[in-house]
């Protein structure tokens, strides 16, 4: 089913240049024979903040990987579909030209570099860029700014760090990147609240001050339509609906499943008596 | 064991299980990697049958705190007492025959076993067969295998993830792999169930049932959990106690309502108020 | 079609081209095909009987010899008549089947030693020469050179050997000879394969040895022991290499510093022996590109030659089962072929000089009891560029008797143990 | 349509908890024992005694390997040592116990190497990885020199290469490849029977549980010492009992420098191409390392015969098994085993493509 | 000569092979360190080297010139590597790409008796490997040229590496794969030219290396086995640690003689082949990650 009234101003791509992402429907298979995605199509405009929601194994990992081509290393594959950065397709890409090109991806669950400090994990984080010197301070500084925490845990490996700490030094390490298009996958994941409000300032400073375009795949679906401004639901492997993030929002649906709120307001955990399957109207 | 729904959780929401005497009692704990200083004298104890909960910025101390309790990491000062038997140093398989089971911030499944096996891996403290009865398949080896699979369905049943039982955990998403650990966690029967951040990356839905789990095993067996979680919604609603550390030191602790108001953890954790 | 009617008789070559010691192995089985070659294309055979041959890649490798041996077995309806696998370990590998399967084991020079008492082992041949021939060979070569027997007393002979039951074969044999003298003899192992040698050669230097009896294999072990001794200031002259890892490539591998080393010889190379020059001639010159060697320059080396004559014994046993079984012009079985084998002898010079393999070999008969043969040697020095011929005449132990003595009884012993009953031969 | 699980109801978890729970493969598996047990009567004695029953025993090997390797995650690098121990234990076992039946000394044997074993598994409890697996070859050159320095293992033969003695059980002599064979073939399927109930019981989850994760698995109250040990003795069991057949019933000779650390090298390579952790990828990877060659060996020289230099085809050999072994691990990194699974996995979804 | 002089001695002589040791090891480190693999294809890498340098060497090249083309070589290797064996194995486990390279180390040395064929050669490298008489006049010891050669080769080749690891952006990047394929891809790291890059070192090393051992023991295929004895040299000193290689050379190379040379003979000899091992296990159940190794992390 598709709620949001498609009027053709809330089309993503309306907004901004043109699409800086286009998937177009997309089919990945693991294994060779695990079929994760069936058909998945989404576009991400130029500067646009775009949210991808959905519940466990809905596929948005899956997604985001196969876009940054990070898909090969685990064996799987877009069979089918098509996926378009800035106008180029991306199927011969390796993921170093997509950095090269602007897209970073932060990985669900950190993958730092245990064994480098963090302020190395961050300097390599800016390994394509060919800056140095005060020039890399100032990016690190820029870095340390954001999440102060990092600063005290500057010279420890990272590997001995805090779930929270790596995280952080994730998404640091790929703003060193200077990104043009951003990949977040689940980034408010492991974080404490007020963090995972700064991330989300973050996130949008990026993307105001220095116009970078933006998909995030996020569980926390409250704060990710509060910052994004269009929104796609993804269930097991395919669509479910989309649309501009204010209008999601209102979805009662929406509302019902994915910020647990019903028509009497948000209730306690404590209460939830019925085990609810979001998947009877999938 | 048989978990099933209880019904009259359904109807109310009694506790079935009144508070006991402490089960676990922290005294002074101080940890330290060598230049950090993880936990500074933390004291706190947990009560039985309660859902305690530890909160804290990022890099406080919590998961070490749990680390601790169940002797993963050894504290330079302090002692433990678990069921009124203190212990200066505790070992991981020590907490293991005293009832303490636990999850894992960064997933610690088995990675190269499927969700079922992963599961039937918690049974191992009630497996007793030796290596040749297993080979050759004697009695009690078929017969505790039967016995512990029946328990591993009942809680793949419970956590409703009956679809993946033959799954590697290595291809599950995220959210499921939280579930599969949990279960491998109640399978050993715990006393005390220790849970480090179970609910991250899930949606609300998803955190509610993960909520219900909890609250149910608790109701239900008066398993005693301690549980780190960052969202304010879940702890709040679900947790009895909160203990709050901050840079490893212990800033508050009381009920959510105390703790919700004491303006060190506003301002160390909480930010804007809830 | 005749040529399809042609008899053949088909020999294995159980060859090691690749891995540590294919620079024995191309040389020696090049030598082996090349012969078996020339014989076809000069005599169109022995007798009319078209001699073709099958090869294995053992790599030296027991196990790998055994598959081998089990795969040659058997070429179409043609039966093997014999296995000549090039390393002692390989010939123990088998030594236990060949009886059952009617195959000779052609140990030429190396393998088990006491295999040299033909009572016990009638299958087994060790021409021309065995290990205890070999080392009492060196230790009487070290006697003349010091003046006789009476002045070796106290004198230090270490036996630097590689670590393997090869290496330890001439020991029981050598400890004799050295009691009997008043030798002090030290044992030092080098394990396989051999590329440090600091240790060993620092204890040689600390023992003030005389003489080193080196017994090693592969040419990196023996460059490492000829470098290694010049590191050490050893005078090269008093080492003396067994004939196994004493060929040109070894003496190559310790580069200047091999100057003056002793080798032993059991074939002697070079290509002044009519047969060796008429095979270039036949095979390699004028790019006749039927030759086997990979690089001809080798054709001559010791290596080569021997792999020669090991194929002028076959073709040699062929031609005495033919005769003896009458069977002239048709392939022999391998009872046949054995008894052909066992009538080997190359005491008339005529017969040798027809070879074209006069002074190449010692002369030698191997009989029922025998099956050694000459027990005889050459003594060879490098000059930095070849060898040359040190010693006179062939030389064996100073008393072979007593060699004889030890392999039948050790031979008779594991009869006994193994309730072997022994062969009657007529002295 | 033949692979499929559809209609096959598991009603009891026992039943789910069968060694073979598809009926396919019940009957896949027999067909293959039946054929196993008829073989001989087609095969010839070189197939025999110089493919199939060195094949048998190094998978039985592999199997071990794997135990240690694939099941517990210990990277070990010592059996060919522990296949020294069986085969000299087996001699001296036969030698001085009047009349002992071969299957009890080769039992025996295994005893004896999973107690070298223990010893030599001491150092896993705090050595990890690759480490350990370097560590491990101070057993492989220990024993190999141990057996070799101390002449009473070898009961004083002074060649030191020692002719094994025939396979006698009850009375009978195992003389002839096809006895022979039936005598591995019996020993191997029996223990590779256990090795797969062992592996898929709890023993088996334990082995793996200290393998994925020994931190989780010791806060679930298993013990790292007991399960790491008890890896590393029912290992060296295996290559014990490997390596007693394969000096008795192939080789059969018995010396030291039969069990070098190519022999241990080789069958690494096994466990891995085969693949980790499997049962089957023993058996299949002891075919790929040990019969591959000698395949290529015979093609080339089917082939080009005497017409190319036998040195380069020898080389060429070597080459081609090599990027054979690479391309393979490109197209399935999780080795030869993996490639079975998922050809049953498409079939079970066959005609349909997912 | 006083026994003293002789333990000396027997010292002096371990240390000097140590060194030797070392070498080869260093090219295993390299690539550990930079990937995570352990390179079995080492010792063949070595025997290719050398080979190819001797065999260029017969074709009339001098010395200097030689020298530059068996390094060309090596450099090809390297690529040929990364291109069509690490390339299409990215992030698989490190048993997939340690079996990867036991394929490879059978391709070279088929190549390397294809292209050279067999013959055994010997490599004149003009510095003489006998004791340097004042030295022994002076010290009673015996040292040689090529010794002291192999001394100051091995201490550059190390201290260079450990730079260009420590202070280098690459080196950094080499750190950052090794830790975790995926994410150095995530973030642009181009593991193409790393590989490369480290794999052509490799090679140079290896030909060093080789050329080193070749003059002492003959450039033959037995070369292959040197890498036995760079292993136990490997977990002492931790398979991630350059600078280690050394110290853990000279350690083993040192107490391996005087086991031999002391306890050897009480029992027929051939301890040193094992007793490095043991003394490895001994080290490493003090310190599980060699004695430089960078610390193995376990965190839950
Ligand atoms: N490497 C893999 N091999 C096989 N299947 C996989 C693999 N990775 C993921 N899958 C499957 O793909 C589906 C989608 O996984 P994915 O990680 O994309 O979900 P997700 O939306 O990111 O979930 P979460 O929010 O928990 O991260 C899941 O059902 C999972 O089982
Ligand atoms: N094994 C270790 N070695 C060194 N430092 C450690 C180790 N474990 C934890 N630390 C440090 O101790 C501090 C507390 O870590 P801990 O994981 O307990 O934080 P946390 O409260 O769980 O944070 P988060 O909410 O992000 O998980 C962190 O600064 C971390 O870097
Ligand atoms: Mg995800
Ligand atoms: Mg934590």
């Amino acid at each position: 089913m598709n709620v949001a009234v498609k009027s053709a101003a809330d089309r993503p791509a309306a907004t901004g240049a043109g699409p800086i992402l286009a998937v177009k429907n997309i089919e990945v298979i693991y294994d060779h024979v695990i079929l994760v995605l069936r058909g998945v199509s989404l576009e991400v405009p130029q500067g646009g903040i775009v949210a991808l929601l959905g519940g466990n194994g809905a596929g948005k990992s899956t997604t985001l990987k196969s876009i940054s081509t990070l898909l090969a290393s685990e064996r799987g594959a877009v069979t089918k579909g098509s996926i378009e950065f800035r106008g180029e397709r991306t199927d011969q890409l390796t993921p170093g030209d997509l950095v090269g090109m602007g897209m970073v991806q932060v990985m669900e669950g950190r993958h730092c570099f245990g064994h480098l400090t963090v302020e190395e994990n961050l300097i390599t984080g800016a390994y394509t860029r060919p800056i140095r010197g005060a020039e890399l301070r100032d990016a690190l500084d820029k870095v340390y700014a954001y999440f102060p925490r990092l600063k005290v845990r500057r010279s420890s490996l990272a590997g001995y760090t805090s779930g929270g700490e790596q995280q952080m030094t994730a998404i640091g390490r790929a703003m060193m990147a200077k990104p043009n298009m951003l990949l977040l996958d689940e980034p408010s994941m492991g974080l404490a609240p007020q963090i995972v409000a700064e991330i989300f300032e973050i996130v949008r400073d990026l993307n105001q001050k220095e116009g970078v375009s933006i998909l995030l795949a996020e569980q926390n679906t409250n704060v990710a339509l509060k910052y994004a401004d269009y929104g796609y639901i993804l269930e097991s492997g395919r669509i479910m609906m989309d649309g501009p993030a204010k209008a999601l929002a209102d979805n009662k649906d929406v509302k019902e499943f994915y910020l647990g709120m019903s028509s009497e307001g948000r209730k306690s955990f404590r209460d939830i008596k019925s085990y609810r399957r979001r998947k009877r109207w999938v | 064991m048989t978990i099933t729904v209880p019904s009259s959780i359904l109807q109310s929401a009694e506790r079935a299980f009144p508070f006991g005497p402490p089960v676990l009692e922290l005294e002074s704990i101080s940890l330290r990697f060598g230049g950090v200083q993880a936990l500074t004298n933390i004291s706190f104890n947990v009560l039985e049958h309660e859902v305690r909960a530890i909160i804290g910025p990022n890099g406080a101390g919590k998961s070490s705190m749990l680390n601790v309790i169940n002797g993963i990491y050894v504290p330079q000062e302090g002692s433990i007492t678990v069921a009124g038997e203190r212990l200066s140093e505790m070992t991981p398989t020590h907490a293991a025959h005293l009832g303490i089971a636990r999850t894992f911030q960064n997933i610690a499944l088995f990675r190269g076993m499927s969700v079922l096996d992963n599961i039937m891996a918690g049974r191992i403290l009630r497996t007793h067969a030796t290596f040749l009865e297993v080979a050759l398949q004697l009695p009690r080896a078929r017969r505790e295998e039967t016995e512990n699979r029946a328990v591993v369905e009942e809680i793949i049943e419970f956590l409703e993830i009956e679809h993946i039982r033959k799954t590697p955990v290595s291809r599950l998403p995220y959210g499921l792999q939280k579930r599969v650990e949990l279960g491998r966690a109640l399978a050993a029967e715990p006393k005390i169930l220790l849970l480090d951040e179970p609910m991250a990356g899930m949606n609300i839905e998803e955190k509610q049932d993960m909520c219900r789990f909890i609250l149910d095993v608790n109701d239900h067996y008066g398993t005693t959990v301690v549980l780190i979680e960052h969202d304010m919604g879940v702890v709040m609603d679900i947790s009895d106690r909160v203990v709050v550390l901050d840079y490893g030191k212990k800033i508050g602790d009381g009920t959510p309502d105390e703790v919700r108001s004491n303006q060190d953890v506003i301002d160390a954790y909480l930010g804007v108020a809830h | 079609p005749t040529m399809a009617q042609q008899p053949e008789q088909y020999f294995p070559v159980a060859s090691m081209r690749v891995g540590p010691y294919n620079a024995m192995g191309t040389g020696i089985f090049g030598g082996v095909i090349d012969y078996l070659n020339y014989v076809n294309i000069k005599h169109g055979g022995v007798n009319g009987v078209k001699l073709v041959y099958e090869e294995c890649e053992t790599e030296y490798n027991a196990a790998r010899s055994v598959e081998c041996y089990q795969r040659l077995l058997n070429r179409g309806d043609q039966k093997m008549l014999l296995w000549d696998p090039y390393g002692t370990p390989l010939a123990y590998a088998v030594i236990g089947r060949v009886a059952a399967d009617n195959v000779v084991l052609a140990q030429a020079g190396y393998g088990r030693t006491d295999a040299a008492d033909g009572r016990v082992w009638p299958w087994v041949f060790g021409a021309t020469a065995n290990y205890w021939s070999q080392i009492a060979m060196k230790l009487n070569f070290i006697q003349q050179k010091e003046g006789g027997i009476d002045k070796m007393k106290g004198k230090t002979i270490v036996h630097l050997h590689i670590d393997t039951a090869y290496g330890r074969e001439p020991l029981p044999a050598m400890r004799q000879i050295a009691k009997d003298w008043g030798v002090n003899l030290i044992e030092i192992p080098i394990a396989p394969p051999g590329l440090e040698q600091q240790s060993q050669w620092l204890q040689i230097r600390q023992a003030k040895a005389d003489w080193v009896t080196f017994w090693g294999a592969g040419a990196g072990m023996s460059g490492t022991a000829i470098t290694s001794a010049a590191r050490v200031g050893f005078p090269r002259n008093k080492i003396i290499f067994v004939t196994f890892g004493g060929a040109e490539e070894d003496m190559i591998a310790g580069g200047a510093q091999a100057k003056d080393t002793h080798v032993v010889a059991m074939v002697l190379p070079g290509k002044q022996f009519p047969l060796i020059a008429d095979i270039e001639k036949v095979l390699y010159s004028g790019g006749a590109g039927k030759g086997n060697m990979q690089n001809p320059a080798r054709v001559g080396t010791i290596y080569y030659n021997r792999g020669v004559i090991a194929a002028v014994n076959y073709v040699e046993a062929l031609r005495n089962a033919q005769r003896i079984h009458n069977k002239v012009g048709k392939p022999v079985t391998g009872a046949e072929f054995r008894d052909g084998y066992e009538a080997l002898d190359y005491t008339s010079e005529a017969r040798r000089k027809e070879l074209g393999i006069d002074g190449m070999i010692p002369p030698y008969k191997l009989t029922c009891r025998n099956h050694e043969g000459a027990g005889t040697f050459h003594m060879m020095q490098w000059d930095g560029n070849k060898f040359q011929i040190v010693s006179k005449d062939w030389l064996g132990a100073n008393d072979p008797k007593f060699i004889r003595q030890l392999i039948e009884d050790s031979a008779e012993k594991y009869a006994k143990e193994n309730n072997i009953t022994l062969r009657d031969c007529p002295n | 349509m033949f692979y499929r699980e559809a209609g096959q109801f598991r009603t009891s978890y026992a039943q789910d908890s069968q060694i073979f729970p598809l009926r396919q493969d019940r009957i896949g598996i027999a067909i293959i024992l039946i054929a196993a047990v008829l073989l001989p009567f087609v095969a010839n004695a070189y197939w025999l005694s110089a493919i199939l029953i060195p094949w048998l025993v190094l998978s039985l090997v592999a199997l071990g390997q794997n135990i240690l390797m694939g099941y517990a995650g210990q990277l070990s690098l010592g059996s060919a040592g522990f296949m020294a121990v069986g085969a000299f234990a087996c001699y001296n076992l036969i030698l001085r116990v009047e009349g002992i039946p071969f299957v009890v000394a080769v039992a025996l044997s295994g005893v004896c190497a999973a107690l070298v074993g223990i010893v030599f598994g001491l150092p896993s409890l705090r050595i990890r990885g690759l480490y350990l697996a370097v560590a491990t070859l101070a057993s492989q050159f220990f024993i190999v020199w141990a057996l070799d320095k101390f002449p009473w293992f070898k009961n004083y033969d002074p060649a030191g290469v020692i002719t094994a003695q025939p396979i006698i059980m009850f009375g009978h002599n195992f003389a002839s490849p096809r006895e022979k064979y039936w005598v591995v073939l019996a020993i191997v399927a029996v223990l590779a029977l256990l090795a797969k109930n062992m592996a898929r019981g709890s023993v088996g989850r334990g082995w793996m549980a200290v393998r994925d994760m020994d931190v989780a698995a010791e806060a679930m109250g298993l013990s790292l010492l007991r399960t790491k040990l008890q890896a590393f003795a029912i290992s060296s069991f295996y290559c014990g009992v490997g390596g007693a057949l394969f000096a008795f019933a192939y080789l059969q000779t018995v010396e030291p420098s039969a069990f070098t650390i190519e022999l241990s090298f080789r069958i690494l390579f096994m466990v891995i191409i085969g693949g980790l952790g499997t049962i089957m990828g023993s058996f299949l990877g002891a075919g790929f390392i040990l019969l591959m060659p000698i395949f290529l060996n015979v093609f080339f020289h089917g082939v080009f015969g005497q017409s190319v230099d036998a040195g380069v085809i020898s080389a060429v050999e070597q080459v081609i098994f090599g990027v054979m072994i690479i391309t393979f691990l490109i197209y399935e990194p999780l080795g030869l085993a993996r490639v079975w699974q998922l050809t049953k996995e498409r079939l079970r979804l066959w005609p349909f493509k997912h | 000569m006083p026994d003293i002089w002789f333990f000396i001695e027997v010292l002096v002589g371990g240390l000097l092979s140590g060194i030797m040791y070392s070498l080869v090891a260093l090219g295993f480190v390299l690539i550990y360190k930079a990937s995570s693999v352990f390179n079995f294809a080492q010792g063949a890498m070595v025997f290719f080297a050398v080979l190819t340098f001797v065999g260029v060497m017969e074709l009339g090249l001098p010395f200097w010139a030689a020298l530059p083309v068996a390094i060309g070589v090596m450099v090809l290797v390297g690529m040929a590597t990364e291109r069509f064996v690490l390339r299409p194995l990215v992030s698989q486990s490190e048993d997939t790409l340690l079996m990867a390279t036991i394929g490879l180390s059978f391709v070279i040395e088929g190549v390397a008796q294809l292209a050279w064929g067999v013959d055994v050669r010997n490599l004149d490298l003009g510095i003489r490997d006998e004791p340097i008489n004042w030295v022994m006049d002076k010290t009673g010891m015996l040292i040689s040229q090529l010794d002291i050669t192999a001394g100051i080769v091995a201490s550059v080749m190390v201290a260079s590496l450990a730079l260009l690891f420590s202070r280098t952006k690459v080196g950094r990047g080499l750190r950052a794969v090794a830790d975790d394929h995926t994410a150095a891809l995530s973030i642009g790291i181009p593991l193409k030219h790393i590989w490369m890059l480290v794999w052509a070192t490799a090679g140079v090393v290896a030909l060093v290396a080789g050329m080193l051992w070749g003059a002492r023991s003959g450039v033959q295929f037995a070369l292959v086995w040197v890498a036995l004895k760079a292993l136990p040299v490997l977990i002492i000193g931790g398979f991630t640690s350059v600078p280690g290689v050394i110290v853990a050379g000279l350690l083993v190379g040192a107490s391996e003689k005087v086991v031999e040379v002391y306890i050897g003979p009480k029992f027929g000899g051939g301890v040193e082949v094992w007793f490095p091992y043991v003394l490895a296990v001994l080290f490493l159940l003090v310190r599980p990650e060699g004695l430089f190794g960078e610390k193995i992390i376990r965190r839950v």
